[in-house]
C-alpha cells in the first residue's frame, strides 16, 4: 500500500506494466527524459531504457498513428496527448483507424493500445488546455473511453486499459492530478472497463458524474443531505461502453436523474444518459431527467473560467431543483 | 550507392531496362534467381488480367467501385520482389500487384472491392495492412510497425506505399520525419502515377521530384522508372537493405503512370487527353519485362499465350466464387467492433433480430 | 420565406387537451384503471400529481366496482 | 424556377452567389476543373475563373485552414470536402480555430466561411464513404451544421450558410443528389438556420428526422397512416444550433417523440433531441421519446449495408412501438 | 540572391553582424532607416524588460502561465521589421518583440497571459491574427491570409511564425506546400530556438537543418543568425519582396536560443545544461545591436540606461492596469461564440444569471 495521489498512481501503474508485460512502451512529447509535463511517467526511461519510454517529435498523428502500427506488430503502446486540446492532429488516426481496424481486419488485427491525456478545465490554464471532448471519442464504435477520478481506480483502470485487446481513450481529469491522495494497494488488481461504481447510495435522486466533479459532487451532496435530500451518487468512470444496468437500476429506485458534466452541454455525454434513462426507466420518472454542464462556450481564459466551472454549490442547486420538481 | 548516385537533386531517375526491354547499364542489373523472375512476371501478368477483368465485371454491374492499377505493374510487384516473407506490407488501395506477390488470395482482393470485409482478413501468415482509403494515413502505420520490430530487436522492415496526391497530407510528413528520427526500417513507396483523380502531379507540389522531399528529413530518396520492375527491385532493395542494416527509412518515387481511371466511377476524359495516355501505353511495364525474360530464355511467346490464358480462367473462377459468396451475415456486422460485444451491441443486435423476426425478413 | 407547413393541416378540434403529468403518475393512473384525462390536477400548472389520481381513485371507486359487470361500450 | 435535383441546386446557388457576390470562392479537391467528384462545382472555374474557382493539393487541414486565413482576410470561402470520412485531417482546424476565431478574438475576426461535404451511406461505396458525422461538429460551440433534404432548401440553405457570418458545416446527404427534382425559383432567397420545417401536420406522434431519411420518413408515414396513425414530420434542416421551440411545441401536441438518424446510436443527435424533449416538454410525454438510428458500428461495406440502412419498413415499425406504447 | 548564396544544403548560415557587433560583410548590411533601427532596438528592449518583468510577476503570483522569448527579440524584431503596416502577422505564441513592433500594446500582451480574451482583440489597424496554441496550425491560417491576398488583386504579404518543434507537425507540410503550390505570398518564419519544451532540435527532425525543408516544396529557404537583427532583416526583406512580385513563399530558419524556461510551469534544469545557456547568452542579440548602433553614432550608453529606466516604469504601470482590469464579465464570456447568441446560449445564459441572483453570488 502506498498513499499516492492521481499522477502518482499512474506512474506506479505504468512502471508496474512495464515491468510485468515487456511488450509495453510508452511515448509522447516530453514523455521520456523529463517524464511528462504533468510528471506522469517520470523515471521510466531511466528504469526501462529509450527504447521502452522515449520522446518524439511533435506530432501526434503520428505518435497515435505509429502506435496502431505497434499494436499491430506485437507491442501494447501507451501514448500520452500533453494535453486533449492537442489530441484534435490525432484525430484522423484515432476514428478513421484505431476505432476501426479490427473490424477492418475481421478481427485479424487488434490494437491493445491506450491514449492517456490530460482533460478539462479549472487549472487556470491557456486555451486548448481545458476542454472535455469525451462525447466526440464515445460517438465512435470501436473505441472505449475511460476516465478514472480516484488514484486506486486510477491504476486498476489504467491496468484494464493496457491489457485490453481494444484501443482505449483514457481521460485524466489534470484538475484532480495531485488533489488529494488514497492508498493504493501495491499489488496487482484490475477495475474493470464498462462498470460504473456507486459512490453513495440514496433514495431520493441519481447523481451521476464523472473525473473531477465526482469529488466536487460529493461536497454539494453534504450540503443538500443536511436539508434531507438523500443522493444515490454514481461515478461513470467508463464512458464508453456506458453501464448502462447500473444508472437505469438506480433511476428506477430513485425517480429522479442529474447528470452533471464539465464538457458543453449540447450534443454532450449528459444527452446519451438522460436517453438511457429514457429508454430504460422511463415509467420511473417523476421529475425530467436533467443536465449540468458547461455552458455550450469555449471554455473561457481563466478570467472568467469561474463562469463555467461547476462548482458544488451549483450542483446543490440543481439537485434541490430536481428533487422539488 | 544508388540513391547516391541518383540523388534527386541531380534531377536523374534510375532506369535499367529501356522501353525496348534492353539493359540500359549492365552494371546496374540486379541479380535475380529465375524462379523469382519469373514469379514477378506471373504477378504482373495476373495484376493485369484481373485489373482489366474486374473493369469488366464492374461495368456489367457485377463489381461495386474498383480502382485499377493497370500501368503500375511493375512499381508494385518491383518493390515488393525485394522483401521478404517476414517483412510487412502496408497498402494504399491501389497495389494490386504487391498485394498478389505478398501472399493475398485473389479471391480475396475481389471480395474486398465486392463489398465484404471478410477481403481484409488476410491469413495468419501474410503480413500485410487492410487497404487504407484515407489518404496517406497508413504510413504512420508502417512507421510503427518498423519502430516495433526495431524495439523487438527483430529484423524486419515496412514497405509502405503513397501516391503522388498523397505526399501533400500532413500524415506524410509526420510519418517519414517520425521514421527518420527514430530510425525505423521502413521505406516509403511513392507511386507517382501523375494524377491524383483529376489533380496532375504538377498541382499537387512544387518541387520538381517527389523523391527530393528526403531531403527534407535527412534520409535518402530516389526517383526511379517506376515502369522499369528491375529498377524498382534494385532501387527497393538498397533501402531495404540499408533498413535492416539499422540506417532508417529511404523515399523511392517511382515514375509511373495510371492507364485507367481513378476508379469505376472516375471518366478521365474530362482531365486528361488520350495523347498522354498513349504515351504511356508504349512505357508498358510489362511488354519490357517480358522482352528482358525472353532475351534471357526465360520465357517465350508460347508460354506468355498460355499463361494469359490461364489467368483469364483462373480469374474468371474466382469472380464467379465471389459473386457467389452473398451477403454478409448480420453477426458478422456486429461482431468485429469489439474484442467482445458491448451490452449496447448486443442491445441493439437483439431488437434488429427481433424485428426482422416479426417483420418476417 | 419558406412556408414551415405544405401538407396535412389537422383540425385543432381533432386534438386532445393535453393533461400534464410525469411518467409516473401517467403508469399510476394506468395500473389504477383511472383516465388520467379525468383527473383535476392540482399540481404546479394543474399537473395531476400522484396524490391526485389516488384519490380520484378512492373516491370513484365504488362507481368503478358498480360497473364491473356493464359491458364497455366503444372505447374506454 | 427550374426542375432541378440536389446536386444540380448546389450548383446553381453557388452559381448565382459568386455572380452576386465578387468574394465567394470555391476550393477543393477536384473542385476546379473536374467540377468536383459529384460535379457539385462544374462549370464554375469556366465562369469565374481560376482565381475563384480551383482545384487543391490533396490535403485537406490546408483546404479548411486556409479558408480560415481567407475569411480573415475578407473572402468568403466555400470549401469541399470529398466524402465527409475525409473531414478528419482538417478536424483540428474545424474544431480549435474554425469555431473559435470569433470567440479568441472577441469579434474582431468573423469566418464567414462554408464547409461543404457529401455525407452518409446507402451509396454502396467503400469504407470512410458512409459516415455521418454531424453530432460531433454540432457539439462544439462556434460552429453552425446545416444538412437540407431538398432541392429547394439546399440552395435556400447553402445562400443563408455562406451569408452568415459564422462558420457553416453543410452536410449533404449524398444518397439523395440526383434522387429526385424540385422546381428551385431563379430568384434569391433564402432558408434560415436554425429554423426546423414541418413537413406534415399531426398528432399522435412527432417524428424528427434529416437529410436523405426525411424521404424515408415520408414513405413510412404513408404506411402508418392507412392505419390512421397521425404523425408530425420534422426536417430538422439545421443539427445546431437546434429548433428546440418548434420541436417542444409538437411533442406538447402529440405527446410521442420519434428521432430517427443514419448516424450511429450512442451519443448521437438523436440523444441530444430527447434532452431536449424531456426539458421542454416531460409533462407532456405519454411515452418514453424514442431513436431509431444506425448501430454503434462502423457503416457495413456493401454486402452488409442492408443491415445498417434505414428502410420505411423499420420507421414505420418504430412509430407504432412508440404509439402503442 | 541571399537564398542562393546561403543555399541551406551548403550548410552555411547568414550573418551580418557578429557577437561583437561588427560587420560581417559590408556588402551584405541591409539598408534601414535610421528611425526604424531605433524603433527596432527600442522594441527589443521593451520585448526584453517586459518579459523579464512577466517572470517576476508570475513568481509572485499575480501573472497567470507566461511564455518568456528573451533572447529571440533579435529572429522576432528583425524579421517583422521587413514588412508594411498593411501585411499580415501570424504568430505562434512566443514572439513579444514582433508583436509589439506591429503595434499592438503590452497592455494587450498582458491581459492574454493574465487570461483575458480581450487581450486578443487587436485594434483594427493592427493586422495580426490572436495567438494561435495548437503549434503549427496557425501556418494555413497564413497561407489563406496570402492566397486571399493575391486573389483580390492586393498586395499585402503574411508573416507567419512557427518554433523548431512546429517542424514535426503535418500542418507545417500542408501550409508550405499549399502556399508553393499557389504563389502565396507568405514567409514562414522558424524560430529554431533548439527546444521544444524538453525536446531538443535534433530529436524533432534529422535533417540538418530547417531551412533544407523548403527543397521539399521546392521553394527557396535559408539559414540565419536569428540572434543577428541586420540578418534576420535582410532576409526576410528579401522573401517579402519575391513574395511580393508574385514568386511565392520562403521558408528562413532563425537559429536562436530560447534563454528562459518553455513556460512559468516549465524547469529547464531537468534538461539542459546551464553551460548551454552560458553559451547562448554570450550571442545575446541586443548587446550585439546595441554596439552596432552606438558604432552608427545613433546611441549611447546613457541612452540605453535612460531607456531602460522608461521601460521599467512603463511596464510596471501597464501591469498594475492589467492588474486592475479585474474578471471577464458573464456577458462577454456567453457574446462572442456566434455573431448573435442562440436561443440554446441565451436560455443558459439567462438560467445561469437566475442562479447567480438567487444564490447571492
Ligand atoms: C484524406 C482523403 N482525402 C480524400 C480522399 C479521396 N481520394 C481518394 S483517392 C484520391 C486521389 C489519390 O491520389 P494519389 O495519392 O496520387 O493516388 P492514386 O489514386 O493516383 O493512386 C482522393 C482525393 C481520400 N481517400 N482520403
Ligand atoms: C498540437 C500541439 N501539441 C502540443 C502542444 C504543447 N506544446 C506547447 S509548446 C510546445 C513545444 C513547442 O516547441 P517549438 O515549436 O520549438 O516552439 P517553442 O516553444 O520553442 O517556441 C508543445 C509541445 C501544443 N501547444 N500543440
Ligand atoms: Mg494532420
Ligand atoms: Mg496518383
Ligand atoms: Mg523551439
Amino acid at each position: 500500500m502506498a498513499l499516492l495521489n492521481n499522477i502518482g498512481a499512474l506512474t506506479h501503474a505504468l512502471d508496474k506494466e512495464m515491468e510485468r508485460d515487456k511488450s509495453v512502451v510508452v511515448y509522447g512529447e516530453d514523455v521520456g527524459h523529463e517524464g511528462g509535463v504533468f510528471r506522469a511517467t517520470v523515471g521510466l526511461q531511466q528504469k526501462y531504457g529509450k527504447d521502452r519510454c522515449f520522446d518524439t517529435p511533435l506530432s501526434e498523428a503520428a505518435i497515435v498513428g505509429s502506435a496502431i502500427g505497434m499494436a499491430i506488430n506485437g507491442l501494447k503502446p501507451v501514448v500520452e496527448i500533453q494535453f486533449s486540446g492537442f489530441v484534435l492532429p490525432a484525430v484522423n488516426q484515432i476514428l478513421a483507424h484505431a476505432a476501426r481496424m479490427r473490424n477492418r481486419s475481421r478481427g485479424k488485427y487488434n490494437l491493445p493500445m491506450v491514449i492517456r491525456m490530460p482533460y478539462g478545465g479549472g487549472i487556470r490554464a491557456l486555451e486548448h488546455h481545458s476542454e472535455s471532448l469525451e462525447a466526440i471519442f464515445s460517438h465512435i464504435p470501436g473505441l472505449k473511453v475511460v476516465i478514472p477520478s480516484t488514484p486506486y481506480d486510477t491504476k486498476g483502470l489504467l491496468l484494464s486499459a493496457i491489457r485490453d485487446p481494444d484501443p482505449v481513450i483514457f481521460m485524466e481529469p489534470k484538475r484532480i492530478y495531485r488533489a488529494f491522495k488514497q492508498e493504493v494497494p501495491e499489488e496487482d488488481y484490475t477495475v474493470p472497463i464498462g462498470k460504473a461504481k456507486i459512490v453513495k447510495s440514496g433514495k431520493d435522486i441519481t447523481v451521476v458524474t464523472w473525473g473531477a466533479l465526482v469529488r466536487e459532487a460529493q461536497k454539494a451532496i453534504e450540503e443538500v443531505e443536511k436539508e434531507g435530500i438523500n443522493v444515490e451518487l454514481i461515478d461513470l468512470r467508463t464512458i464508453s461502453p456506458i453501464d448502462k444496468e447500473t444508472i437505469i437500476e438506480s433511476v428506477k429506485k430513485t425517480g429522479r436523474f442529474l447528470v452533471v458534466h464539465e464538457a458543453v452541454k449540447s450534443f454532450g455525454a449528459g444527452a446519451e444518459l438522460i436517453s438511457i434513462v429514457n429508454e430504460g426507466a422511463f415509467l420511473y420518472l417523476e421529475a425530467p431527467p436533467t443536465r449540468l454542464t458547461g455552458f455550450d462556450i469555449t471554455v473561457p481564459l481563466p478570467k472568467g473560467e469561474h463562469h463555467f466551472i461547476i462548482e458544488p454549490k451549483k450542483i446543490a442547486y440543481k439537485i434541490r431543483e430536481v428533487v422539488k420538481f | 550507392m544508388l540513391t547516391e548516385k541518383f540523388n534527386p537533386l541531380k534531377e536523374e531517375m534510375l532506369n535499367i531496362l529501356d522501353y525496348e526491354g534492353n539493359i540500359v547499364d549492365a552494371n546496374l542489373e540486379p541479380f535475380i534467381e529465375n524462379d523469382n523472375l519469373l514469379k514477378m512476371y506471373h504477378t504482373m501478368v495476373l495484376a493485369k488480367v484481373a485489373d482489366i477483368k474486374a473493369l469488366q465485371y464492374q461495368r456489367q454491374g457485377r463489381m461495386l467501385t474498383y480502382a485499377p492499377n493497370r500501368g503500375q505493374e511493375a512499381a508494385q510487384v518491383g518493390s515488393i520482389a525485394a522483401i521478404e516473407k517476414s517483412d510487412w506490407l502496408v497498402p494504399a488501395f491501389r497495389e494490386l500487384g504487391a498485394w498478389l506477390y505478398k501472399g493475398v488470395s485473389l479471391e480475396q482482393v475481389y471480395l474486398y472491392w465486392y463489398g465484404n470485409e471478410i477481403g481484409s482478413k488476410f491469413s495468419e501468415d501474410v503480413k500485410m495492412l487492410p487497404v487504407s482509403v484515407p489518404i496517406a494515413s497508413q504510413l504512420n502505420h508502417a512507421t510503427g510497425i518498423a519502430m516495433a520490430s526495431k524495439i523487438k530487436g527483430e529484423n524486419d522492415v515496412a514497405i509502405a506505399y503513397v501516391g503522388d496526391g498523397g505526399t501533400s497530407q500532413g500524415e506524410f510528413h509526420e510519418a517519414v520525419n517520425f521514421a527518420a528520427v527514430f530510425h525505423a526500417p521502413v521505406i516509403f513507396l511513392i507511386q507517382n502515377n501523375q494524377w491524383a483523380i483529376s489533380v496532375p502531379r504538377s498541382m499537387q507540389t512544387k518541387s520538381k521530384t517527389l523523391a527530393q522531399k528526403a531531403i527534407a528529413y535527412g534520409i535518402p530518396g530516389i526517383q526511379v522508372d517506376g515502369n522499369d520492375v528491375l529498377a524498382m527491385y534494385a532501387a527497393t532493395k538498397e533501402a531495404v537493405d540499408r533498413a535492416r542494416r539499422g540506417e532508417g527509412p529511404t523515399i523511392i518515387e517511382a515514375v509511373t503512370y495510371r492507364l485507367g481511371p481513378h476508379t469505376t466511377s472516375d471518366d478521365p476524359t474530362i482531365y486528361r487527353d488520350d495523347s498522354e495516355v498513349k504515351e504511356w501505353e508504349k512505357k508498358d511495364p510489362i511488354e519490357r519485362f517480358k522482352k528482358y525474360l525472353i532475351d534471357k530464355g526465360l520465357w517465350s511467346e508460347e508460354k506468355d499465350k498460355a499463361l494469359y490464358e490461364e489467368y483469364e480462367s483462373y480469374v474468371g473462377e474466382t469472380f464467379k466464387k465471389v459473386e457467389e459468396s452473398g451477403l454478409v451475415s448480420l453477426e458478422d456486422v456486429f461482431k468485429y467492433t469489439y474484442d467482445e460485444m458491448t451490452p449496447n451491441l448486443i442491445e441493439q443486435y437483439e431488437e434488429y433480430k427481433k424485428y426482422l423476426e416479426e417483420e418476417g425478413q | 420565406i419558406i412556408e414551415s407547413s405544405d401538407e396535412g393541416k389537422y383540425e385543432e378540434k381533432d386534438i386532445k387537451v393535453k393533461v400534464l403529468a410525469t411518467p409516473v403518475a401517467r403508469k399510476l393512473a394506468k395500473d389504477l384503471g383511472v383516465d388520467i384525462n379525468q383527473v383535476k390536477g392540482t399540481g404546479p400548472a394543474g399537473r395531476v400529481m400522484k396524490e391526485d389520481i389516488q384519490s380520484y381513485n378512492e373516491k370513484n371507486k365504488d362507481i368503478k366496482e358498480s360497473n364491473v359487470f356493464i359491458q364497455p361500450v366503444g372505447d374506454t
